[in-house]
């Protein structure tokens, strides 16, 4: 190749010319096809994170709980007794939208290998998705392929899927969020970590053989979409979540034992990452024979066997004179394990093909020296003006309950049952609270205590301050946790934005991780895994930034789990926490006035701090019976939903107000937003201790009224049967999906 | 009228159920396979006997419904009844 | 209640197999029962006194549910066992695969809807007269979870009315007062059959799950009645 | 050599899949449609020539896996390469 015929693959493989200099210092030569190919996937955004690095970088890691901050395959947490959670989120946008049930399969797939090759066994996914609005004219044959797709690999692995979110927005109209996360349980004294250490170890391949999928896959999730993109798509990676389940039962047997250094899953640029970021975690080297590397089809070249994405596959190091152990076990299982190298010394990745050697790297060199980037940030020229809000020109009803009903049954909601009726979440017999609750709740077995996990992001809230709106992801997931009895422990995000090249997108992460950070901070609660997926943009109109939060917290003891519904009539409603609502960025505001303006609700997080507490106190001394934060929607929502989720029971509830005329402020009383604001209801015997806690916590505390039978009641404005409200709660969303 | 259309995964893109047959088969004692794909076929059967409009309505059937163009390959043919 | 560890019962374990964990903790944990693994590969039943047949996805039920698992080694062990006559009940995943084994009669077909339906449902018991339904009132109703994509029981027209005739229908699905109709039909099956028996009585099957409905924590505990029966 | 084993419900039996793509089809506002169903085609690689050898391995592939005799029916066709 000519140096001009070079520099030209260079820039195909997107790599910048500065970049493709730097390739040329290090190697202090040309590189070949191979190794510029392994240059780019480990420098793409999807590996390297060039451009977010250093933001990231600021966020909150530590605490006595975390076992594992970012950095490994997914963070962990003590839960106490010797135990550990292993969770991470994970980002599977751009696949999705090109083939939404295989793209969506293959992320839960990947999700969950993050997790077991930590030594955890998943025990609950959770799924956080963002679709464009429900009329267009993809978003029905995307959210079907996609839910199903999330339903066929996890429910076939047998891991309950027990909670997310799901928002509609024309933002995402040409650019969906298909954001997947996993849990597992692991025993303190058996974590495992992508680890290559020890001179003549073996290195093991194990799981599926590898196919050309994918093959630029990695540099595909960081490209911005256009129409060209329709080329790309024989490179859609099959799912087999058979294979997958066999690998998991398999890696967690052979984890029993001690035969293994480190274990890594071959996620975005397969072996090529796996067996780099292995070597560079142990400052070691790794020699490696592609020829050994089962294949699925013939005539494959050692550059697509280090490029495939080929799924359900694993990268592990045992120990020396242990390997025919570890293959047995393989066997076992019916699936594939060769070994394919050996770990060396002296820090270089060396590929032999049919016995000469391919590709000779410098790991520290290239894993170190991968560009960063503080990319130029600018303020949106619109955010100022977005923030105004000219309520004189909207045009307020007066008929309260018909705006009640028309946003209890809208696309963002509506019940989400459609969706997760199609997840098994009850498999592993844990799920004590199941979905549709503030957040899932499982017991684990044999412990006292139990866990509960949800995802949350206001993307709206976001993308109009994309700070405050990252610190209400936070709020709202810790406060999600503590209405379900459970002590936040720590979180993993997923960054989703558009193009950072752009200084206005940057703009919008920086402060959104600023944000985020600064939410955790005062709420104590550690960033300890993460993904970051950019680009996220369809001929260069963005989506609304959306900063995903998963957290996962501890209930000291599973008998004193919270949830959401009212349990008996009788029982007064209360409402804690005195923030003032408002319309702006609101629920209300996009889908009844049909716009996307205002400033999000300002957050008083040290108060929020303090409600989590008193709902911790409140619930292990079972003071409760029922928590709900008021979030999307407002009051009137929220009341609604405390009453929807009493199920077959149809409870309702009748609150008072005082007599108002102003249209207008009623409409804020009813669905206007503010954090933290939480209804709590709790037995008449037990009002007067409630009262007495809040005090003494400084919880302002307000009588809203009682729970009844039958009637929703929010004198003197609203008066609905619940049994009415149920019906367009429940069928609303399947309802929207098929109206074209 | 009848109608065929037989649709396949495109060559190269994982067949995970064909695989597992091919294991079936192999436990079962056949030997000497070397590949099992799964395809599907559609056995429609139509109003009309005039063939172009047949012909219209198979590739809009095909590639609208029937074959992920993502991942999949299709034929079709016309059964004389 | 009888001793409940005088009966070793085994649970087979299939690739894909993702119940078997789940039967095997309520068994021992929730009934004090006696319970053991048995690995598809192996002939061997271990003197099991009654098997198992758990959920899950046998081979990632690929072709069609529990075409593959029923040619697995074990499975000629659990035929010849099921024809002297021991008990053996199929759950969901189980019960396809004993459909495909032609130990029970009917097929299980994609769904109605042709979606993956998990939820709380409930099934009257129409014969009380198996190992599994014996300490069971006819007529009563249990609250139980089903988690499947083909669950849609079918069977010809002359065939239905010869086992509803035998009385081989052992689950209807129903409503929570016991009553049985389309309404309460999750999955489209004919009649509302939710599990079947053989002639003999000895083989059942049933699309839901009562190993998750062992505990009231999560939600139900009548699932228990089944083993209770096998049991007591 | 090559082979082919199509698999098809046998009449009477209900075919949801079909059905829902005959649905599709209709919302697609393709009309005159009678029926539709679905069944499956394998496409097998066999390394014998031997037309006998390979008439028996489909037989038994077909009786013992491919097809459920409950509900389904099978031919197969030996395709020269
Ligand atoms: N994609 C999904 N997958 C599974 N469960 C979901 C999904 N979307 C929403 N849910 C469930 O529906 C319920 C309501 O969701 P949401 O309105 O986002 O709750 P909140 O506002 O309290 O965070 C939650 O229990 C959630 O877990
Ligand atoms: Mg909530």
């Amino acid at each position: 190749m000519t140096a001009q015929d070079l520099k030209q693959v260079a820039q195909e493989h997107g790599l910048s010319n500065e970049e493709f200099q730097k390739i040329l210092e290090i190697l202090d030569r040309d590189p070949n096809l191979l190794e510029l190919g392994i240059f780019s996937v480990m420098w793409s955004e999807h590996c390297s994170y060039k451009s977010s690095k250093i933001h990231l970088k600021t966020l909150p890691t530590e605490g006595p709980q975390v076992i594992q901050g970012p950095g490994e395959n997914a963070g962990v947490v003590d839960i106490g007794d010797g135990w550990a959670i292993a969770f991470k989120m994970e980002s599977h946008n751009h696949p999705s939208f090109i083939e939404p049930f295989q793209g969506a399969a293959t992320g839960v797939g990947g999700i969950l290998r993050d997790v077991f090759t930590m030594g955890a066994r998943p025990i609950a996914n959770l799924n956080s998705l963002r679709f464009g609005e429900v009329k267009h004219p993809k978003t029905s044959y995307l959210v079907n392929g996609v839910v199903e797709g999330i339903a066929f690999y996890g429910n076939c692995m047998g891991i309950p899927t027990v909670g997310g979110e799901c928002f509609f927005d024309a933002s995402f109209n040409g650019n969906i969020l298909v954001n997947a996360m996993t849990v597992g349980l692991v025993a303190k004294d058996k974590i495992f970590k992508g680890l290559a250490e020890g001179v003549g170890n073996p290195v093991i391949y194990v799981g599926s053989k590898t196919g050309r999928d994918g093959i630029h896959g990695a540099t595909m999730a960081s490209d911005e979409f256009d129409d060209s993109s329709e080329e790309k798509r024989p490179t859609v990676q099959v799912g087999d979540p058979f294979t997958e389940k066999l690998l998991l039962e398999a890696c967690l047997e052979l984890m029993q034992e001690d035969y293994l250094v480190g274990i890594q899953d071959m996620g975005a640029a397969g072996l090529t990452s796996s067996s780099f970021e292995m070597a560079s975690r142990s400052g070691s080297g790794i020699e490696m024979n592609l020829s050994a590397v089962p294949m699925r089809e013939t005539g494959m070249t050692p550059y697509e066997i280090m490029l495939s994405e080929s799924q359900e596959r694993m990268l592990m190091v045992a120990k020396k004179g242990y390997e025919e152990k570890v293959l047995e076990i393989f066997k076992k299982w019916d699936l594939d394990a060769v070994v394919v190298g050996q770990v060396t010394d002296d820090g270089w990745m060396r590929l032999k093909w049919e016995g000469e050697t391919v590709a000779e790297l410098p790991i520290a060199p290239l894993v170190d020296a991968a560009p960063e980037y503080d990319r130029p940030c600018k303020e949106p020229e619109n955010l100022l003006s977005n923030w105004e809000m000219n309520v004189d020109q909207l045009n307020f009803s007066s008929d309260y309950s018909t705006v009640l009903k028309d946003l209890i049954g809208s696309p963002n909601l509506s019940r989400r049952r459609w969706i997760y009726r199609q997840y098994d979440h009850m498999i592993m017999t844990n799920t004590v609270v199941m979905p549709g609750s503030d957040a899932a709740v499982l017991r684990l077995k044999e412990l006292k205590q139990g866990i509960a996990v949800t995802s949350d992001c206001n993307s709206r809230y976001c993308y109009l301050d994309p700070y405050l709106g990252a610190q209400h992801a936070v709020a709202e997931a810790s406060l999600n946790l503590a209405c379900s009895g459970a002590k936040a422990l720590a979180l993993t995000d997923c960054l989703n934005f558009g193009n950072p090249e752009k200084p206005e997108i940057m703009w919008q992460f920086r402060e959104a991780v600023k944000g985020m950070g600064e939410a955790c901070r005062q709420l104590e609660i550690p960033v300890v895994s993460g993904n970051v997926s950019l680009y996220n943009e369809t001929k260069g109109d963005a989506i609304f930034p959306t900063p995903t939060v998963g957290m996962v917290g501890l209930i000291t003891d599973i008998q004193n789990y919270g949830s959401t519904a009212f349990k008996q009539s009788g029982d007064a409603i209360f409402l804690l926490g005195e923030a003032e609502a408002q319309l702006d960025a609101s629920e209300y505001l996009a889908w009844v006035q049909k716009k996307t303006c205002g400033r999000p609700p300002q957050l008083d997080l040290a108060m929020l701090a303090s409600i989590n507490n008193f709902l911790l106190k409140a619930w292990e001394n079972q003071l409760i019976r029922s928590s709900h934060d008021i979030s999307e929607g407002g009051l009137a929502i929220a009341l609604s939903e405390c009453c929807l989720l009493s199920l077959e029971q149809k409870l309702g509830a009748h609150i008072i107000f005082e007599e108002n005329t102003d249209i207008q402020s009623i409409t804020k009383i009813l669905f206007g937003e503010a954090t933290p604001r939480v209804l709590v209801s709790c037995a008449p015997q037990d009002i007067s201790s409630l009262q007495e806690l809040a005090r003494a916590q400084g919880i302002p505390i307000t009588r809203l009224g009682s729970v009844i039978e039958e009637n929703l009641k929010i004198d003197p404005w609203i008066d609905l049967p619940v049994a009415e409200l149920f019906n367009i709660w429940d069928a609303g969303f399947e309802k929207h999906l098929k109206s074209k | 009228m009848k109608a065929k259309v037989t649709v396949r995964l495109k060559s190269g893109v994982l067949d995970p159920q064909g695989r597992a047959v091919q294991h079936a088969a192999e436990s079962l004692g056949l030997q000497g396979i070397q590949e099992i794909r799964l395809g599907k076929v559609f056995d429609i059967e139509l109003e009309t006997t005039d063939e172009t409009e047949i012909e219209k309505i198979l590739e809009t059937l095909a590639t609208k419904i029937l074959a992920n163009p993502v991942m999949e390959n299709y034929e079709w043919e016309i059964i004389q009844s | 209640m009888g001793d409940y560890t005088v009966m070793k019962i085994g649970i087979v374990v299939f690739p894909g197999s993702n119940c078997d964990r789940d039967t095997y903790e309520s068994l021992t944990q929730q009934l004090g029962a006696q319970a053991i693994y048995l690995w598809h590969k192996n002939h061997d039943l271990q003197d099991c006194e009654a098997i198992i047949l758990p959920g899950g996805f046998s081979y990632g039920d690929y072709l069609r549910c529990g075409a593959i698992a029923h040619l697995a080694p074990i499975m000629q062990e659990v035929i010849s066992f099921a024809k002297k006559g021991g008990p053996v009940l199929g759950i969901c995943n189980g019960f396809q695969i004993l459909t495909e084994s032609q130990l029970l009669p009917g097929v299980l077909l994609p769904n109605a809807e042709l979606k993956f339906i998990c939820d709380q449902i409930w099934v009257r018991i129409e014969n009380d007269q198996t190992p599994f339904t014996k300490q069971i009132k006819q007529g009563s109703t249990l609250k139980m979870p089903i988690a499947h994509r083909d669950g849609n029981y079918f069977i010809q027209a002359e065939e239905l009315k010869r086992i509803e005739g035998e009385g081989q229908v052992v689950f209807r699905y129903c409503n929570q007062e016991g009553q049985s109709s389309e309404k309460d039909n999750p999955n489209g099956s004919l009649n509302q059959i939710a599990g079947v028996c053989n002639i003999k009585r000895n083989v059942v099957g049933l699309m839901p799950h009562p190993e998750r409905a062992c505990e009231k924590l999560l939600g139900s505990d009548e699932g228990k009645q089944l083993f209770e029966s096998l049991l007591g």
